[in-house]
């Protein structure tokens, strides 16, 4: 069931003798959309009517609002999470894991060109709650990542 | 064999079946790196156990992980028969892996009902797989249209009836707009009116321009900066990489989720923004991270990486059928562009995953008038065959500025890659973003959108129309036409030739600007670019033959066809036919791009004008370089892609290629018996080779299988921690039946299982075309080359890459990866 | 080498460059048989002078005639090089020997202007051949569509106003035709008008009958009588056999120019006589047979046998497009299910061919209505989903049909083939003959050519159509509807009913009918009666469910989308997908039928029943038997074709299917040197093979190279009646270097230049499905096994079709050919 | 230039009220091609022209009798041909060739299953005057034929 604003009766005019173009514009079902319905008021007298709507060009259109509606807010969000996520690695988990021995890889690979996995990590990441769970995944992505970063980036290896 | 536990899985008792499988398996898609980049460091250097747990590891990220218990097909040792990052794959190797499976299980559904079932389900699965990577990939490219739309606009303004609406659905039912402007009305307000309260006006103008400049810096920063913190290998178009990942490469993590998720994002940000470039390449490049992630939900495609590949075929076919609304464009396109591998079955399932994806597409309507693509267009005017002519002229245009491009493209990227201009790249894209956002406002033509651009380049004036291009003068007597409302053919008036000079300066300012546009660290496809430039050149080619005809229908060339009041120039087919030759020329695609070109209009008649176009294209540009922006940049970076189209043309042969070369060490072999552990270990630490080949023994150097470094060393360490009594002067034996043993010695290694008894071999003789032609058609790594039954050295991939390179005359070195 | 000249070519002055070359040109296409067919026997036993002299024809038919003395890349001796009939090429060398010519080219291309000149016209030469084959095929085409439709309609009358033209061409201008009877004129007489005078009455209606049956006999008559007097290749589909030829098999004469006037006459006359058969495959086999005749007009083309194939890929591409009209689904039909070997550079090559080929047939305009096919029809009515269900339903008929039509087929053929049926082709031929017109003749559907009652099922029903199909009840109230003159879904009337009725008759009639005609030795396509079966079934089951909807059109499945007054059902559309359905089932086509349907009806619109019907179709049909048609005949025939859409499935190595087996004695082989010109004559004598490998020496058994029997005999025998001193003592040598031999032996016989020193090896222990692969990909006739380097023996083709026929459980030794 | 036959404008009339369908045929170019100059004389009165026109379909065609003229003949002929010379190779070549060589190979092959090439014709055949040199060729596509004959109709062997 489409909505009232979802559908639309569009008819193109062109100039016609005297008469300028125009575009009516109707929210009317697939059956009415002909121009003798849409094209309101007539600008012409009875017997050049249907030279006229001869003219004319009268397209039914549907769309969904709701599609759109839904799409353009998941796709700000998307992008607002992953700024604020952004953010958050950024300024905020420096801060909070200053002491942390996770950190330490990170510096490491910085420096070492040739980056050696730290299996230790992930075997600590076996741990039992979901927390650390996490949190190992989470550090492996990052490492990841900065391999990518290395590759594509600095070293200009791939994708250059 | 008197230890038959050993090589089939004694082992699987270490590995922990733990819970945390579903940790393994959200982290399959982002794939790790778990050993370093290059091959030349042997990756098993930090103790037994966690190396095993490395590999395991692997093991899951290539799929085995969750039921590696339940499946009797398993590789006996985990770790075995998988591959490192940036290696190549052995074609032949997964396509028999496949094959044994397959073997399996069709023997055991004649058992039970339920393994019954269970290979009524596998041989669905591919079906099933297509079915879902249609669903995905016409969703999000469904997602990414109205995104994209919407960001666009937001440039300009924003929507007062709903911030989510567009400019268009703003005024959707709006009564407001006028023949003139069609898309005005009081709910959509420029950032002007919003902020100055004033819609014209020098003030108002120059508001818009520096918001228009400040939207086009904000979504490209973002779109680079993102790119930079989650994904580094979602920038560039894509197409090049796929390419050479389904040409057998390991790239881990180029096609996982990540990649997706701000490949998507990005794109739209960067589409947005206003820089020149497509959602095309790009979108192939999403369809294939959804294949790739699809996968994993399938045993039979997530643990083998050969299958993998066919349905990353079909996926590029998807990615290609959403973009352009094409699918069987989209099936020719995977077939003639990017798949290296494509059997007849890939052929009907990509053509299914292909219109799957198109109707999802279509269902969300992400343009409000059912069309799959905002430039789709459906003329049927006849075309004439003088104007093959200047179809042909348009072709010639194609292929130089194709073979221009991908020149000055190159040129670039070299100078981005090896100097300093390489470590700014986010600063790159803010100035090139700035400098186009600066220069196209001033321009309607630049300003808008590159599919609007071609979308109203395409269109064809009728009387409908009020847009600039169609600015012919009025003819006296309008109405005698009658039922007819076309255009016959016309004077140009004023706003033609105004928007004649726009046009041209749109196309030299597209010229310049793509160049050095694609390639940037943001997702980047190059399609919409091309086809851009080319319509331009084309239309304005058309507006010219047009007038031709009118001021001069009574001479020699266009009395026959051209009368007086009749319709005989199309100047939107000149601009389909410009469109096409472009872009022939930068990629070198053919049929592939008539069939395109074809769904795009959906006319048959057309097709002589594109073939004559993209044919002359497609020789022009050749004859100024053989290879397609694609394949230029596979080399520029120096990708393992042995070229499927291209002949080797030289008269070497396998003994001028193959390692040692003359002057060379002979090569490090292992014998099947009399070597003991620590001989072995000691050969494999001082090279660096990724196999080795096993002989009877090193006097008679009579070939008896094949033996990779990562098998050996994974095998050696297991046995070492594993199995009772393995020292370092433990023999190692490869024949079947262990050779009689001093009663003192320690226990040998046994491990044929892990020998590969049928390596390919070619004589010395061979010549070097038909070797390459078995590497190409075969999908092989290395293939070992003998001499009278005698083994004489090794050919790999990269040796062959590297040889032609050489040939070529240009550098061996370039060649970097396996 | 010490006597470079022997192996170059020092017997050219013995070969006559008469002016007879001029003859043998004229021969070339209509090749000779030499040798006797089999290869068991030797085919060098008449004398060498003889031979030399027969073999010189061979390399005169292979092509190398008249340019043999001034091309310095000919074969080394004359024969050499060149393949029996009825054996399989060697595409690696083959490919070969064109990259090395190609090379040559090159090279020679920078020394002088008339050698660029020649290199550039060498590397056009491809699509001017590609021109040429399209304009030809096309202008054949239409030729034969002229010719049939002319004499199809003499069948039941003459046009007095000239009596070459057709029906409705004799009624072109008429003023007399009725809106009941749009055909009926004057000037078209049936045969009872032109005999007794009187075109009504029952006896008008006998002696039309008896005219229209003694017709069909008689072109029946002919076209049999013919095809056995001048070209009984000309019989026959061809399309099987052009896949086992494109596979690399070789048929000398099936592609002949006399084959090729035969079958284009008689296609004409078996498709008059009203058999049930179309001209689709035939057309396909004129094509290739075009292709075939040019291709000797260039010497790339004619002395590679490999290249040919490319060459007869792309003309079955062309034969498609002339007889569908449909240049894409051409292309894909030849990649789908013809070719074998299709590099990308073919699939443009053929594409042009075939837009060449439509265009060349559009602008003959057999049918007056600009159409390439009668059937060409244009609906854009939309389809439901709900009616994806019948749509299914077709596919289901069209798999039972397809596979049920394969099996009575094939069990009929094999009938012919091995009883005393086969001794009867003309009486068989006419028997058919008169029974389908004593059949047919009576039921109006039957009576029409197949393509009509194709054309008349597709169309849809408006008001302006008075067939039968469109026996709707008038509704009251008829020029209400204004503008619309589209017929809205009606109650059928009795025209409707009596229709229904005489398809439903028809539809039993083709189904019987076609089993026992498709084999016939006329020239017979499948493609329209198989079409025909569906059009019949779909056009019933489309106008049930068009009443269904009308009685019903509250009910819950039709309410939402087939309001009353609403066209919901088109007829026509379910004829289309149900032709679609059944040719899938019967050649498991789909994504070349779903393309050629689609560029038949021009709308992508209905891609997606189409594509829903044909693999439903084809997942059916494959259930009860893997193979379609073609398939099917090629297995009965026992052509060794190595199908590639077919896994291997069976775990067996290549120990177990290589030669010798474990019980035979061992494999016979020559010594690289050692052996005497009077040991290999006897070795060769006592044996059949049609190669032996070369080896170091007997005990060692490590392989050097491998030679052709063939070579081997036109050597020795040359040597022997040519060369100095060379008797039945004379050493055999296949080293580079001669070894010191005693002072008095006689000169030795160097035979290194024919010995092939690159052949392909495989270990014992390479799994057959690997050893499938290399055959199939690399397109090989035999392939060496070894074991830790030493020689086991030899595996070709045709063991490994052997094998796998007895893995299926079939005889292996209907496998006939090499 | 196409001839006066070969063009017609086709309109065809569905039945409108009382009046049956019709069809219209005349020659004209395909500018004239339209309903008010087909149609005549116009069965319905003035103001009924535009309504029963709307329902009409008009469709201009070519075609080149000439093409088909040419055709025809050209496959009678062949045919015609065809016929003669296979008369010509069955009754007459046997009685003109009774005592000519190259009758004999021709009996010898329909004798033994595996023919054998009879390289001595083809030599012969190499004469010096055209007729030989013809008749050489004759001789030998006649036993290819054979062969072919052979292979499909009596053996078997192929295209069964």
């Amino acid at each position: 069931a489409k909505s009232f604003e979802d559908v639309r009766c569009k008819c193109i005019c062109p100039p016609y003798r005297n008469i300028t173009g125009h575009i009516y514009n109707r929210n009317f079902s697939q059956k009415d959309c002909n121009c003798l319905h849409v094209v309101e008021p007539m600008p012409v007298p009875g017997h050049d009517v249907e030279a006229y709507c001869l003219l004319c060009e009268c397209k039914y259109e549907e769309r969904s609002s709701n599609t759109i509606k839904v799409t353009i807010i998941i796709y700000l969000s998307v992008v607002g999470a992953l700024l604020l996520y952004m953010l958050f690695l950024l300024l905020v988990d420096p801060l909070i894991r200053k002491h942390d021995p996770y950190t330490q890889p990170l510096h490491n690979e910085e420096d070492s060109e040739e980056m050696r996995p730290q299996p230790e990590s992930s075997s600590q990441a076996r741990g039992n709650t979901v927390l650390e769970r996490v949190e190992g995944a989470q550090q492996r992505w990052k490492k990841q990542v900065q391999e990518q970063r290395k590759t594509v980036f600095d070293r200009h290896k791939l994708l250059s | 064999m008197e230890n038959p536990g050993y090589c089939s899985g004694s082992f699987d008792g270490l590995h922990h079946p733990s819970d945390d499988d579903d940790d393994e398996m959200v982290d399959i898609a982002g794939a790790t790196l778990d050993f370093s980049s290059t091959d030349d460091v042997p990756p098993l250097s930090s103790g037994v156990y966690e190396e095993h747990n490395g590999t395991s590891r692997t093991a899951g990220m290539n799929g085995s992980g969750p039921s590696r218990l339940v499946d009797p097909l398993e590789d006996p040792l985990p770790g075995v028969g998988t591959y490192e990052d940036f290696n190549t794959i052995d074609w032949v190797r997964e396509k028999s892996k496949d094959r044994d499976r397959h073997r399996e299980i069709t023997n055991k559904s004649r058992q039970s009902t339920v393994a019954l079932l269970h290979s009524i389900s596998d041989a669905f699965s591919g079906w099933l797989l297509m079915l879902l990577v249609g669903l995905m990939s016409g969703a999000l490219a469904g997602g990414i249209d109205i995104s994209a739309h919407w960001m666009t606009d937001v440039k300009g303004g924003l929507c007062l009836r709903g911030f989510w609406f567009n400019h268009e659905h703003c005024c959707w039912l709006s009564n407001e707009t006028t023949f003139q402007e069609r898309d005005r009305c009081p709910q959509w307000q420029s950032w002007a009116e919003l902020i100055t309260g004033k819609s014209e006006g020098p003030f108002a103008y120059i508001v818009n321009y520096l918001m228009y400049i400040f939207w086009a810096l904000m979504f490209s920063f973002l779109a680079v900066i993102l790119v930079r913190a989650f994904a580094p290998y979602a920038c560039g178009s894509g197409i090049p990489e796929i390419k050479t990942i389904l040409s057998g490469f390991i790239i881990r993590g180029y096609l996982g989720k990540w990649t997706l998720i701000i490949k998507t994002i990005t794109l739209v940000l960067a589409v947005s923004s206003g820089l020149s470039l497509g959602k095309e390449g790009p979108l192939v490049h999403v369809a294939c991270c959804c294949a790739n992630i699809l996968c994993h939900l399938f045993t039979k495609y997530r643990k083998n990486e050969a299958k993998r590949r066919e349905v990353l075929s079909a996926a590029a076919a998807v990615g290609v059928s959403v973009a352009f609304g094409a699918p069987i464009g989209g099936v020719l396109f995977s077939l003639e562009e990017v798949s290296y591998y494509f059997p007849l079955k890939t052929l009907w399932r990509s053509f299914f995953a292909a219109l799957v994806a198109a109707f999802t597409l279509r269902s969300i309507n992400p343009f409000g008038n059912s069309r799959l693509v905002l430039f789709y267009v459906e003329f049927h005017t006849p075309w004439h065959l003088v104007e093959l002519a200047p179809f042909i002229l348009l072709g010639i245009f194609g292929g130089l500025w194709g073979a221009l491009f991908i020149k000055a493209n190159i040129a670039w990227c070299r100078l981005r890659k090896t100097t300093c201009l390489g470590h700014y790249p986010v600063i790159e894209v803010l100035v090139v973003a700035a400098l186009t956002a600066l220069l196209s406002y001033p321009n309607s033509y630049t300003r808008m959108s590159g599919s609007e651009l071609i979308s109203e380049l395409f269109n064809d004036c009728s009387l409908l129309d009020s847009s600039q291009l169609c600015g012919y003068k009025q003819p006296a007597n309008t109405s005698d036409t009658g039922v007819d409302n076309s255009l016959a053919d016309r004077p140009a008036g004023p706003g033609l030739y105004t928007a004649l000079w726009q046009l041209a300066l749109a196309l030299v300012f597209k010229m310049m600007i793509t160049v050095i546009t694609f390639g940037m660290k943001v997702p980047s496809g190059l399609f919409i670019p091309s086809m851009a430039v080319g319509a331009i050149a084309g239309r304005l080619l058309g507006v010219g033959m047009e007038q031709l005809a009118y001021y001069n229908h009574d001479s020699v060339i266009f009395k026959g066809w051209c009368s007086q009041g009749a319709d005989c120039i199309t100047p939107g087919l000149y601009a389909m036919v410009g469109a096409a030759a472009c872009l022939g020329g930068v990629t070198r695609m053919t049929v592939s791009l008539v069939v395109i070109m074809f769904e795009l209009t959906g006319g048959l008649e057309y097709i002589v004008p594109l073939m004559a176009a993209t044919m002359t294209s497609k020789w022009v540009a050749d004859a100024f370089g053989r290879e397609g922006i694609y394949e230029a940049h596979i080399r520029l970076n120096g990708y393992p892609f042995l070229e499927p189209k291209e002949e080797f043309e030289h008269s070497s042969l396998a003994v001028d290629v193959m390692r040692p070369r003359r002057m060379d060490p002979t090569l490090a072999v292992l014998t099947q018996e009399g070597m003991t552990v620590g001989e072995v270990e000691s050969l494999v630490e001082s090279t660096h080779f990724s196999g080795f080949p096993v002989v009877v023994s090193s006097e008679s150097q009579r070939l008896v299988g094949f033996v990779l470094r990562r098998d050996l060393l994974i095998s050696i360490d297991n046995a070492r921690k594993r199995q009772d009594g393995i020292v370092s002067a433990s023999q190692v034996v490869f024949t079947e039946h262990t050779p009689p043993l001093p009663p003192d010695a320690p226990p040998p290694l046994r491990l044929r299982c892990i020998m590969d008894l049928s390596p390919f071999t070619v004589t010395d003789h061979t010549p070097m075309d038909i070797t390459v032609d078995i590497f190409r058609k075969l999908g092989l790594r290395q293939c070992l080359v003998t001499h009278n039954g005698r083994l004489l050295g090794i050919i790999t991939k990269k040796d062959i890459l590297k040889h032609m390179a050489q040939m070529a005359n240009r550098d061996p070195d370039s060649i970097l990866f396996n």
